[in-house]
C-alpha cells in the first residue's frame, strides 16, 4: 500500500480536484488494457500502486480499498490514467441489469426527500 | 476502510502527545498555582517567548485534533463539491500547523513530532507543498528513491516548504515551480526548487545566502514579515547541517538548493511505502481475461515486472502536482494559479523528455476530454514554457552523478 | 438555504479582510524587498512582537477562510456521525481562532474584526461558550434583552471566553457553570460566571483582581502559562472600561463578574436578531387544524401573543447550553464534561423555578427516552446541585433591579 | 429568523449533539399542540423562533428554512421541544403513502451504490 506520510494530504495528491471527466460510480469496473512496466515506474506512488492493481478488472471502490486511497483520491487517479489510455473504463455493464442514469436520479431525488 | 482507520489512529496518537500541555487538571491543580503575571508589554521583553510558546502549543493541540477528524470526513465524502471544501479546511488547518511549527522553530525549541518515521523524498516534497497557499503549482520533477531518516524528516520538509513558500510567491502566479532530488558524487542529495521569478537582486542574494549559511549578516534594517520563512530555513539548516543557498539562473529565474547530508538519508523499505514492489508478488499473476483484447499486454508487463531493473528504476517522470483546472481556487487566495488546465497535467504526467526511454507517448492527448469546463489558462498548451529549458539544463550537471546507495547514519 | 448562504458571504467578506497580509504580490514586490533579518534570538528580544503578529494574522486568515467552507459542509450535512466530526473541527478552529486573537491583544493591537455587529447578550454568552473548550459544561442562566454595541461586542465576548474557561478548567470536570446578565440601578449590565470550585487562595485572590483592575502587582514569579488568560482579560478590560473581578462565594466556588458600562450597551432591535416579534406577524394567525384537539389551545395563545407585555418579556430561563449525552467527548479532551446527560438538560429547558408564572410545567419529565444509549452522570437528575442554590441566592440583588432601557453610546 | 452572530458555532446551540431520540426525516411534520406564549418567552431564540412558527404545522426542512437554521441544528431542537411534549411529532403521515423504512431502506442501499 503507498500509504504515504501523514503529512501529504489528500488535496495535494489531485491538484485539489475532485470531479472526473467520466463518470465514475463506486461499481464501475476499470482495467489495465496493456501493462507497461516502464510506465509504471515512472508514476507517483498512488498512480503506480492503482495501475499495478487494475491489471485485474476491479472495481473502483475495490481499488480504493486495496491501494488504501480514500474513494475521492482513487477516483481523480483513475480518471487521469483513463484519460491518457493507461486504463479502460468498462461501460458495458450499465444498461444491462440498470440504467445508471435511471439510478442516479432515483438517488438524487431521495437524497432531497432523506 | 483499512488505511484510513490506522491513519487516524495515528492522528489520535498524535492529538494525544499534543494535548493542550497547559491544561490545568482539576485532580492535580486547583486554582493555587503561581501568582498572576503581569501585562507583558510593561515588562521585560524577556516574557514573550515563553508566551508565544504558549500560543504555539495550544493551536498545534487544536490543529491535530481537527486533523484527526478531518481525515474521517475525507474519507468517506463522495459529493465533488462538498469534498473540494473538506479539502479547502484540510488546507487551511494544514498551514496554521505550518506556522505554529515555525513559531515553535523560532523559539529555538524542537518541533515535537509525533509518530516521527522516514519519509521517502517524493513524501517530502508533496507533504511540503501541502503546506503552502500554491500548492497547485508545484510540480515534482526527478525524485531520487530515497528516504529521509525518521529524526531528520520533519524539519527537511518544513525547510522545503519555506523554500517552495518563497519561490510560488515571488514568481508569476501561473508559472509553475519544479522540485527536485538528485544524489551528488559524496551521496548527499541535492533538492532543486526552481522558479521562474526575475530572480533576486544580487546584493540582497549575497545577504540572504550569508544568513542562511547561520552567518550573521550586517546590522540591517529587519523586516521580518518578508522573510520569516527563510529566517525559519535557516535556524533548521543549521540545526540539522543542511546547506542551503539561493542562485539565480542565468536563463533567468532562482534556485533554491537544500543539500542533505548522507547521514541523514536511508534506503526506501519497499513494504513501508512503496507499494507496488512489495505488494505485487502476492497477486495472481494470471491475466484476468476481462477485456480479452489485452491479454496478451497483460502477459508481457507481468514478466517486465519480474525483472529487477524495472522495478528499481530510479527515475522518476516529472510529474505535475497538477494545476486545477476546475472552476474556484483551492485555498480561496490561488487566484491565478491556474494556467494550462487540464491538457497541461496530462501531458506532464506522461512527458516524454523526462521519461526513460521505452515509454509509450500517449496517443489521444488533444483529445483527452475537458472536465469543469473552464480552464481557461494563459500559455500554449503545446509550448513548454521557458523555464522547462532552464530547468533541463540546470539538472544536467547533477544528472549523471551515480546513484549511491545506503547511506544510513 | 437563504440565511446559511448569507452568512457564508459573510465569511467571505471576513475572509477578504483577512487575506494574508504578508502575502508579497508578485506584481507590486518581486523579489527586491528589504534586506533579510537575522536569526532573530541572537537580536534584540523587541523582534519578537512583530514575529509574533506575523504569525498571528496568517494563522487568522486560515482560520477564517476555514470558518466559511465549514459553515456551507455544516448547514448540508445529514449524517450525525458526520456531523459531529464538523462540529469538532468548528470547535477545534473556533479555539484556533481565540488564541490567535489573543494573541493581538497582548501585542497591544486591537484585533480588526470584519464585521462588526451588534450582539445580544445571549449570543455573547453562546459565542464566548463556543470558543472554550468544556462549553458542554456551560449554562446560560437569567440574561436581559440587551446588546453590546458593535465597536465592544467582540472585546465583551473575548472577556467573557477567558473567564469561562478558567471557570471550567478551576472546577469538577462534571460540574457546571453558570453564565448571567443583570442590570445594575446605574444602568450597565453585570455579567456573572460562576463556578462550583472550591475557590481561589485569598492571597492569590487580591493579586489577581489587582492584575484585572490594571493595577501592576508585584514583581512576582511570572507564569505566563497559568494565566494567560486574565492577563488578555486585563487587557481588554482597560481598554473597555470594563470591571472585571473575582470573587469566593461563601457557600462555595467562584463568581467572576463583569460590569459592562452602560455605553457600551443598546436596546436589541427585534428585526435584527429577534425573529419571533418581528416575523410572526407575518405569519398566518389562523390556526392549522392539525391535531384539531389542539385548536383552543392555539387560539388562545394566539392572542397571548398579541400582548406587547408577554412578546417583550425581559426574562429568561434558564437553560442548559447542555451537557452532551452521547458517546465521546467533544473536542476531544472533555473527559468527564457530560453528567446530567440529557434528562438535566430537558428539565432546565423548562425550569420552573426559574420561569415567570404561568408556564406550564411539562408533565412527563421521567418518561423522556434516553438518547444514545450512555448517559452514565454523576449527579442525580432530580436533585439540583449546590452551586444552583448558590447561584438562586448570589442573583437576588441583581434580580430587583429596574431595566435601565437603551443606554445608547 | 434568529440568525445568530456567527461567533455563536453550531455546536453550542446543541451541546455538540447531532443525534436525535425521535426519528426524524426532513418531511416529517411537527405542530405545537398548545401554544404558551409565556413559555416561549423563556425559551432561547432558536428553540422560540421554531416553537412560534410550528403553531402551524410544518416539516422539519420548512422549519430550518423558515428559522434560518441548519438541518443538523433544527432536528436537536425540534427533538428536544418534542421530548417536553410541547412540540407534537406527527406519524401517522407514514405507512400512507410509503413505508418510511423501506425508503430508508432503499436510500441506504443506493447510498453505498453510489
Amino acid at each position: 500500500m503507498p500509504t504515504q506520510y501523514w503529512k501529504v494530504r489528500p488535496y495535494v495528491l489531485t491538484g485539489g480536484r475532485t470531479r472526473t471527466r467520466q463518470h465514475l460510480l463506486v461499481h464501475t469496473l476499470v482495467s489495465v488494457p496493456y501493462y507497461d512496466a516502464v510506465f509504471a515506474s515512472g508514476l507517483l506512488p498512488e498512480s503506480r500502486s492503482l495501475y499495478e492493481h487494475a491489471r485485474k478488472t476491479r472495481s473502483v471502490a475495490e481499488l480504493s480499498a486495496v491501494c488504501g486511497m480514500s474513494l475521492g483520491v482513487t477516483r481523480v487517479v483513475v480518471d487521469d490514467l483513463a484519460a491518457t489510455d493507461r486504463l479502460q473504463i468498462h461501460r458495458d455493464n450499465y444498461g444491462s441489469a440498470f440504467d445508471y442514469r435511471l439510478l442516479e436520479r432515483l438517488r438524487d431525488g431521495l437524497r432531497q426527500l432523506a | 476502510m483499512g488505511p484510513s482507520s490506522r491513519r487516524r489512529a495515528t492522528w489520535r496518537q498524535r492529538a494525544a502527545r499534543w494535548l493542550d500541555p497547559t491544561v490545568a487538571q482539576w485532580a492535580v491543580a486547583p486554582q493555587e498555582t503561581a501568582p498572576p503575571p503581569p501585562p507583558p508589554e510593561d515588562r521585560a521583553d524577556s516574557l514573550w517567548p515563553a508566551i508565544c510558546e504558549q500560543f504555539a502549543l495550544r493551536i498545534l493541540a487544536s490543529a491535530y485534533q481537527m486533523g484527526s477528524h478531518l481525515e474521517a470526513v475525507e474519507t468517506d465524502e463522495q459529493d465533488p463539491e462538498r469534498l473540494e471544501r473538506l479539502y479547502r479546511i484540510d488546507h487551511a488547518n494544514t498551514r496554521i500547523r505550518r506556522h505554529a511549527e515555525n513559531l515553535q522553530v523560532l523559539l529555538g525549541r524542537r518541533v515535537e513530532d509525533a509518530n516521527p518515521q522516514t519519509v521517502t523524498l517524493v513524501d517530502v516534497a508533496r507533504a511540503a507543498s501541502s503546506a503552502i497557499e500554491y500548492y497547485p503549482r508545484i510540480r515534482v520533477g526527478h525524485v531520487v528513491d530515497l528516504g529521509v531518516v525518521e529524526f531528520a524528516a520533519d524539519d527537511v520538509i518544513r525547510v522545503l516548504t519555506e523554500l517552495l513558500d518563497n519561490a510560488t510567491r515571488f514568481s508569476p502566479p501561473s508559472s509553475s515551480v519544479i522540485v527536485s532530488a538528485y544524489v551528488t558524487e559524496d551521496g548527499s542529495v541535492l533538492l532543486r526548487v526552481e522558479d521562474a521569478g526575475v530572480g533576486v537582486n544580487p546584493d540582497q542574494l549575497a545577504a540572504l545566502n550569508a544568513m542562511l549559511a547561520g552567518n550573521a549578516p550586517a546590522p540591517v534594517a529587519v523586516d521580518p514579515a518578508a522573510h520569516l520563512g527563510l529566517v525559519v530555513v535557516s535556524h533548521l539548516a543549521r540545526a540539522n547541517h543542511l546547506r542551503v543557498s539561493l542562485t539565480n539562473r542565468p536563463s533567468g529565474g532562482t534556485t533554491a538548493t537544500v543539500l542533505v547530508p548522507g547521514s541523514l538519508l536511508c534506503e526506501v523499505v519497499p513494504g513501508a511505502q512503496r507499494g507496488p514492489a512489495m505488494t505485487f508478488p502476492t497477486e495472481p499473476t494470471a491475466p484476468v481475461s476481462r477485456p480479452p483484447t489485452w491479454n496478451g499486454n497483460q502477459q508481457r508487463s507481468a514478466q517486465m515486472m519480474a525483472s529487477p531493473d524495472n522495478t528499481k528504476s530510479p527515475t522518476r517522470h516529472l510529474t505535475a502536482l497538477s494545476a486545477l483546472p476546475t472552476d474556484g481556487n483551492p485555498g480561496g487566495q490561488a487566484r491565478q494559479s491556474s494556467t494550462g488546465g487540464l491538457p497541461r497535467r496530462v501531458r506532464e504526467s506522461v512527458r516524454p523528455d523526462a521519461s526513460p526511454a521505452g515509454t509509450h507517448r500517449p496517443q489521444r492527448l488533444a483529445a483527452a476530454p475537458q472536465h469543469g469546463g473552464s480552464t481557461g489558462g494563459g500559455s500554449s498548451p503545446d509550448a513548454w514554457p521557458d523555464e522547462t529549458a532552464a530547468f533541463a539544463a540546470g539538472v544536467s550537471d547533477a544528472q549523471s552523478a551515480p546513484l549511491n546507495e545506503g547511506h544510513l547514519p
